[in-house]
């Protein structure tokens, strides 16, 4: 079985320690994914605001590209680009002229053979069963699992988890020692869209999640997505400053917290990227 | 052809068709002779093998109909009949049968003046296609042949 | 005959969703789950439910007020809405449905304007790259929105944490973006 | 050789006004086989039926075909005269010359020569008449009531007190069903138990009825008239007749926690339990999922503690045959439970909860002694969220219809929160609000008017806790989708009405319809709505859907009525117009295959299998045999049928045949 990896535009740039966290617990893990050669963007929210076949042509592409390079399973970190991957392949296996049509685009044959996995069922499914002898430093902290909108929506789609109160990742989280509170806002939107338009909707939306979780009580809030973090992480200052509140609860990727429980650094998980800075291990 | 008088056979259910004829009658509305009505309890009951009796015996045109979907006296006699007709429709089609023949409709007993509308279009239509005669012949001189080599 | 078959022309905007992407405004009944539930709906001119309840009149009014609201470019496309709505009606794909016809027949609404901005930047870039190059989309949106000033302190926090690259990646195979992008233009 | 008389009817002048009966006389005497023709102003006055009874004995008739108005109007009539006359009554037919010739065409030839073509197709028709017989079916005297709500209770009482023997299945330890969990009940507020526990006593005395409570029917064979039901009676762990109600084994019993179903899981009850104080019979059971003894083979306290030894551990189950002639099914419905609402928090948090709890909470004998507090901390809540069609009108978690009850109760859970905690607030966030009964509108506009509980029109998107308190988000949507937020101490949702679990499985038993919601089906939506599909079945209450007591109360005395009606006879008499498959010596048999391709189809399942056995005992055969105390004449099998093996009494393929070809050619 050849699994791929498909990082995404944000895991090469402003996610670049989510990208760091994913590598090196793959490699603790003595797993090697291998990207999808010269992979595009999935276009993102973008695409589909504006064109609706260009928001399938772009991820059919790297589908395609995949089915080419053989590879059986694609490991998309992103959850923004593993909810596009999933719309897409679902959309052109239900609609034959539609594919038809986006093959013709993308002038590539595709036939919707790889599967699409995000970055718990990677987990679940890679990492856990080899977790309890890794375990070095137990994450003995109270954590916030928050799932954003892309993880779980559509789930008539995605068909992952449940939809309302998620339960995968606080399930892994309680694996490395964490505690998962109950949390109000796991699946609530971060405005991610509009992250750079209309930062005062996400700072608004962001700091409902961020208030929710500090109020219970949260050491850190755990994200799977790299929009959910830059909006809670690197938009702290907006959000502050909206709020008038000096919130400094960290969110750390879900990778890194398993990477620092099996031991590795802070900085091979790329926690000094963040801007909210990350007092705990 | 135009003192042909076509003979159409009306296929119908007690509960509802027939009783929406009993109504046309009782509301005086007239329609045409050229109908004549055989009672069934129910279209489900109904073989469809007497449509190709009929017209072996000279019909030219044909009338089943019964109670509305949902309304049936049994429930669900008037389903299978549509059912079972929608299967023989295409054997009959393949067969040859000139399917513009056969009205199958739904009458109920409040439909009087329904009633006469599908037995005035089925016969203005069946009149306009003229005689089957080529249905009867084709059977018929099968039969004669069979007398004859007795 | 089934109850349903009536042949009229019909040319809403309501009309046109249902045909584009099979959405039946007609299937809402106005419960208000989908606005109690979205996000940024206090945001918005028209809540969820109300852009519904407008499609349902037909009125060529209620549909130019669509096409010329706030609220299509103000979702965020989370999909809250569909997940609750009782009856499954797709509001996400509704909204980009207007979006895009909104923006087509020129009625965006100016509000707007630099969501849009950041959409085509975003797209520009990937169109150039072939993967999104952030200091480009953030530089050309910025041109594009007149923004300058904001995200001022932004850039510069990035850059001493090594998450904006100044060069684009760009991809070995750009003719192949190229032409989905011609392809895809309509 | 067959001897028919053709008896033409002028109907004053509404046939011989466009008919000419005098010629249609004289064709009709050419008939081959017709013995007798004549013609009469009124056929159906006295002396008009006399002519028919003379001219059988006179011409020595054997069949009689009465030309004149529509069957549906004088069969019966003829049918008798003909009967008199000393004929099988079902050799006489009627040719339709009024409602289907002389009233829908103009006077002249073709409606004559028309009018001669209907005779002469009963006239062959009438040949081929069977002379039958009326069916006649015995009458069991007894009638099955199954599950003992307040519908059972009510078709039980009325059946009885009409004189007939009355066996009540109930599956709980006490009859009642949901309605001893109501606390009051709407539109007048009357306190439910009040009203409803002498009905409860009064099934347990009536000397006509025999309550098996704790047991299921397990199967039903037979027909109309003639049912044999399978009686589980599940072992209750006590001997009841030495059992004196006293109650100290219950008292006595250490093992205490189990959740209390009565309480919708509020309280608690140990294993030896009554389901509540009015239960009826007043006798305890012991649940042996959940007794010690059961379990860890140790404990036997309350056979201990009994006074009268009553307690025996090693009773079992017993199963009976019981002979009935009717059955009320009554086994009510249920709510939608927990996890189905996990966007309300619905079965997690735990002041959200459902109708019935708010009931219990709300009795005065209930785990609280009537008060409104909350589940978590026992508080008083000072301000209530009620959601109303929660699940219901909800194509998305599959329940699309209406529960109908919700509305209204949903108007009196908020009212008498006000009635109890003055100071309070109570929000109704609504969709609709469906009060169309007799002072329900009255009813729910004094919740608003009078007792200030806020409606809100909008459905509620979540319902989440935050520091104790629930917080619930919705909108105004005559606000213009306007969003509202409540923090809530606790939220009452009233979640849809559903079919009993088992349902299914009671249906298939009894071999009734359902709904695709698992509801049992009515014989028909407007005038059948308390029959079912199978002839001797009726139904009663919510287990048809979703009902109030008054209409479940209304629909348990129709019911009851039509069992009564079915009871005033020792016999069935039903007309032959039924299916038979045919039947041979050997080595045939039959022509029928066995294919059984005929029994789906059958509406009332009234078509069998029958194995025909060689001499020692080996099957040789399986055949069709229509049952026909069941069948009512509809003819779907016989068309069905692929080698005519079945034929319909009164319409047999002969019969039809006949009319096609006589209607066709004039001879
Ligand atoms: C929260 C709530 C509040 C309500 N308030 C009111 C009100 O104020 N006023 C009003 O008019 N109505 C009210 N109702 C409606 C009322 O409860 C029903 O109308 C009534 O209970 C229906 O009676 P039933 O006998 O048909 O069914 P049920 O009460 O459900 O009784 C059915 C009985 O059959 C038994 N049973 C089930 N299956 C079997 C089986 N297979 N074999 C043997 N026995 C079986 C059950 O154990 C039960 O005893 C309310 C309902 C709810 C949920
Ligand atoms: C516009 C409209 C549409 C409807 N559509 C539907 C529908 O689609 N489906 C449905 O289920 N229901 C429908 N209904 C309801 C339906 O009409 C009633 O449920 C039904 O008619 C009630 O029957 P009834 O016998 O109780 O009363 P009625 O039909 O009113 O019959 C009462 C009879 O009693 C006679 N009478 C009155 N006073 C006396 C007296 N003092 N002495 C002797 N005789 C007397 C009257 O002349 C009459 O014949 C509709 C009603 C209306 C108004
Ligand atoms: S239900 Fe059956 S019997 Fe009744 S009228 Fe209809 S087709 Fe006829
Ligand atoms: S949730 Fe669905 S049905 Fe309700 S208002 Fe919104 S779109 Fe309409
Ligand atoms: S998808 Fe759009 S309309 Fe729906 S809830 Fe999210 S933001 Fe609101
Ligand atoms: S034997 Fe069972 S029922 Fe009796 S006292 Fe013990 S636990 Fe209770
Ligand atoms: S079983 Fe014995 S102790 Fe229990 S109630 Fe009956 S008589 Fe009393
Ligand atoms: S009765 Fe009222 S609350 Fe219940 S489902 Fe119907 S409309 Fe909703
Ligand atoms: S009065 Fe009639 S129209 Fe008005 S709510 Fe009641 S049933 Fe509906
Ligand atoms: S005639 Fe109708 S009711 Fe009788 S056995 Fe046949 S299908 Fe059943």
């Amino acid at each position: 079985m050849k699994i791929g990896i498909y990082p995404g535009c944000s895991l090469e740039g402003s996610a670049r320690d989510y990208n760091e966290s994913v590598f090196a617990l793959a490699k603790a893990f003595d797993i090697e994914p291998v990207q999808i050669p010269d992979w595009n963007c999935c276009g993102a929210t973008a695409a589909h605001n504006l064109n609706k076949e260009l928001s399938l042509a772009l991820p059919a592409r790297i589908l395609a590209l995949a089915e080419k390079h053989g590879v059986d399973e694609i490991l998309v970190p992103c959850a923004a680009c593993y909810s596009r991957l999933v719309v897409t392949k679902h959309e052109l296996q239900k609609h034959p002229e539609l594919k038809n049509r986006i093959c013709e685009v993308i002038e590539m044959d595709y036939k919707g053979t790889s599967k699409i996995i995000n970055v718990i069922e990677w987990i679940d499914k890679y990492i856990i069963p080899k977790l309890e002898e890794k375990v070095k430093k137990p994450f003995n902290y109270k954590v916030a699992c928050y799932y954003g909108c892309l993880l779980v929506r559509p789930n008539k789609v995605l068909n992952y988890d449940r939809v309302e109160d998620p339960q995968t990742m606080d399930v892994v989280m309680s694996k490395i020692g964490a505690t998962a509170i109950d949390f109000a806002f796991k699946t609530e939107c971060c405005g991610a869209g509009l992250s750079i338009s209309r930062t005062d909707i996400v700072s608004k939306l962001s700091g409902k999640i961020i208030e929710d979780a500090e109020h219970r009580g949260a050491d850190a809030i755990i994200v799977a997505c790299p929009m959910c973090h830059s909006n809670l992480d690197m938009r702290r200052p907006d959000i502050n400053k909206y709020w008038n509140k000096e919130f400094n609860i960290p969110v750390i990727f879900v990778t890194q917290a398993i990477g620092l429980a099996v031991g590795l650094t802070p900085a091979q998980v790329g926690l000094k990227r963040h801007f909210v800075e990350v007092k705990i291990s | 052809m135009s003192d042909f008088e076509p003979k159409v056979v009306a296929f119908v259910c007690n509960w509802c068709t027939y009783a929406g004829a009993d109504l046309t009658g009782t509301s005086r509305i007239k329609y045409a002779t050229n109908v004549k009505i055989i009672r069934f309890p129910c279209t489900g009951r109904i073989d469809f093998m007497l449509l190709l009796k009929s017209f072996a015996n000279g019909a030219d045109g044909i009338i089943i109909s019964g109670c509305h979907p949902n309304d049936c006296h049994y429930t669900s006699g008037n389903f299978h009949a549509k059912r079972r007709w929608i299967m023989f429709k295409e054997l009959m089609d393949f067969m040859g049968i000139d399917m513009k023949r056969i009205t199958y409709s739904w009458v109920s007993a409040a439909e009087g003046a329904r009633w006469a509308e599908v037995v005035n279009t089925t016969v203005a239509r069946v009149r306009e296609l003229g005689p089957y005669v080529s249905y009867q012949k084709m059977v018929n001189t099968h039969i004669e042949e069979e007398v004859t080599n007795e | 005959m089934s109850h349903s078959d009536h042949h009229i022309e019909r040319n809403s905007l309501a009309a046109k969703v249902e045909k584009e992407v099979e959405v039946k405004a007609q299937k809402c009944y106005q419960c208000g789950k989908c606005s109690a539930g979205c996000p940024v709906a206090e945001d918005m001119d028209f809540p969820p439910s109300m852009v519904l309840r407008m499609l349902q009149t037909e009125l060529p009014a209620n549909d130019e007020k669509i096409l010329k609201s706030h609220s299509i470019w103000l979702c965020v496309t989370c999909e809250m809405c569909l997940t609750r709505c009782p009856m499954e009606i797709d509001i996400p794909s509704m909204m980009d449905y207007l979006r895009q016809k909104s923006r087509s027949e020129g009625k965006a609404n100016p509000k707007a304007k630099n969501i849009i901005a950041f959409h085509k930047s975003f797209l520009s870039s990937i169109k150039h790259t072939g993967r999104l190059f952030e200091l480009g989309l953030i530089i050309d949106y910025k041109r594009q929105s007149l923004n300058l000033f904001q995200d001022a302190g932004l850039a510069p926090k990035m850059i001493s944490r090594g998450k904006l690259h100044f060069m684009p990646e760009k991809l070995k195979d750009m003719a192949h973006i190229a032409k989905i992008f011609k392809n895809t233009s309509k | 050789m067959a001897r028919i008389g053709v008896f033409i009817c002028h109907c004053g002048e509404n046939i011989s006004a466009t008919v000419d009966c005098g010629k249609v006389c004289e064709a009709a005497s050419k008939l081959k086989h017709v013995a007798y023709a004549t013609e009469y102003k009124y056929m159906c006055s006295d002396p008009g039926q006399s002519l028919v009874k003379n001219a059988i004995i006179e011409h020595k008739l054997t069949g009689v075909v009465v030309s004149a108005c529509s069957p549906r109007m004088h069969e019966p009539t003829f049918r008798k005269a003909t009967a008199e006359g000393g004929l099988n009554p079902f050799l006489c037919e009627m040719a339709n010359l009024r409602e289907h010739c002389s009233w829908v065409h103009e006077k002249g030839e073709a409606t004559t020569e028309k009018a001669i073509d209907i005779v002469r197709t009963l006239v062959e028709k009438v040949k081929r008449n069977a002379a039958l017989q009326p069916i006649r079916v015995p009458v069991t005297k007894a009638a099955l009531v199954i599950g003992g709500g307040i519908a059972g209770i009510q078709a039980a009482l009325d059946i009885a007190n009409c004189g007939h023997k009355v066996i009540m299945v109930e599956r709980s330890p006490s009859i009642g069903g949901h309605m001893s969990q109501l606390s009051e009940t709407f539109p007048t507020l009357d306190c439910s138990q009040c009203i409803l526990t002498p009905r409860m006593v009064e099934v347990l005395q009536h000397p006509n009825i025999t309550l098996y409570s704790y047991a299921e029917v397990e199967q039903l064979d037979g027909f109309i008239g003639n049912f044999v039901a399978k009686i589980r009676k599940k072992a209750k762990s006590l001997d009841e007749k030495a059992c004196t109600g006293c109650g100290l084994c219950i008292t006595k019993c250490p093992q205490k926690k189990i959740p209390n179903e009565f309480e919708e899981g509020m309280g608690f009850r140990p294993a030896i339990y009554v389901p509540f104080p009015q239960a009826v019979p007043n006798r305890p059971v012991i649940d042996k999922a959940n007794c010690t003894y059961y379990i860890k083979g140790k404990c036997k306290v309350c056979e201990i503690v009994c006074p009268t030894k009553a307690i025996r551990f090693d009773q079992e189950d017993e199963v009976i045959d019981v002979e009935v002639g009717a059955v009320v099914v009554a086994t009510g419905f249920d709510i939608k439970r927990a996890d189905f609402f996990p966007e309300y928090g619905y079965g997690k948090l735990k002041d959200v909860i459902d109708g019935l709890q708010f009931e219990r909470l709300a009795s005065a004998s209930g785990p609280t002694n009537g008060e409104i507090l909350r589940p978590s901390d026992g508080q008083k809540p000072k301000n209530i969220v009620f959601i109303a069609c929660a699940g219901s009108r909800d194509p998305a978690k599959g329940i699309a219809y209406c529960s109908k009850i919700c509305c209204m109760y949903t108007a009196k859970h908020a009212m008498l929160y006000k009635h109890k905690v003055h100071e309070g607030n109570a929000h109704v966030f609504y969709m609709d609000i469906r009060s169309a009964g007799k002072n329900y509108d009255e009813f729910v506009r004094r919740a608003i008017e009078e007792d200030h509980v806020n409606y809100i029109r909008g459905r509620v998107s979540t319902v989440y806790e935050r520091d104790g308190k629930l917080i619930v988000k919705g909108v105004d949507t005559l606000l213009g989708a306007q969003p509202v937020e409540i923090v809530a101490d606790m939220v009452v949702l009233a979640t849809a009405g559903v079919a009993n679990p088992g349902a299914e499985e009671l249906a298939q038993r009894l071999h009734v319809s359902y709904d695709s919601h698992k509801f049992f089906a009515e014989a028909h939506p407007k005038l059948k709505p308390v029959e079912t599909n199978t002839a001797g079945i009726f139904l009663a209450g919510a287990c048809q859907n979703p009902k109030d007591i008054p209409d479940s109360v209304s629909q348990a005395s129709g019911a009851a009525v039509k069992v009564a009606a079915l009871f005033s006879q020792s016999e069935l008499t039903r007309e032959p117009l039924v299916a038979a498959v045919n039947r041979f010596g050997p080595p045939l048999y039959s022509t029928c295959v066995g294919c059984f391709m005929c029994q789906p189809v059958c509406p009332y399942q009234a078509i069998e299998r029958e194995e025909i056995k060689s001499r020692d005992g080996k099957v040789i055969k399986s055949l069709a045999k229509i049952n026909e105390g069941l069948c009512q004449g509809c003819g779907t099998c016989v068309a069905l049928c692929r080698s005519k093996s079945i034929d319909l009494y009164g319409y047999t393929n002969e019969q039809v045949y006949t009319e096609v070809v006589a209607l066709l050619n004039d001879y």
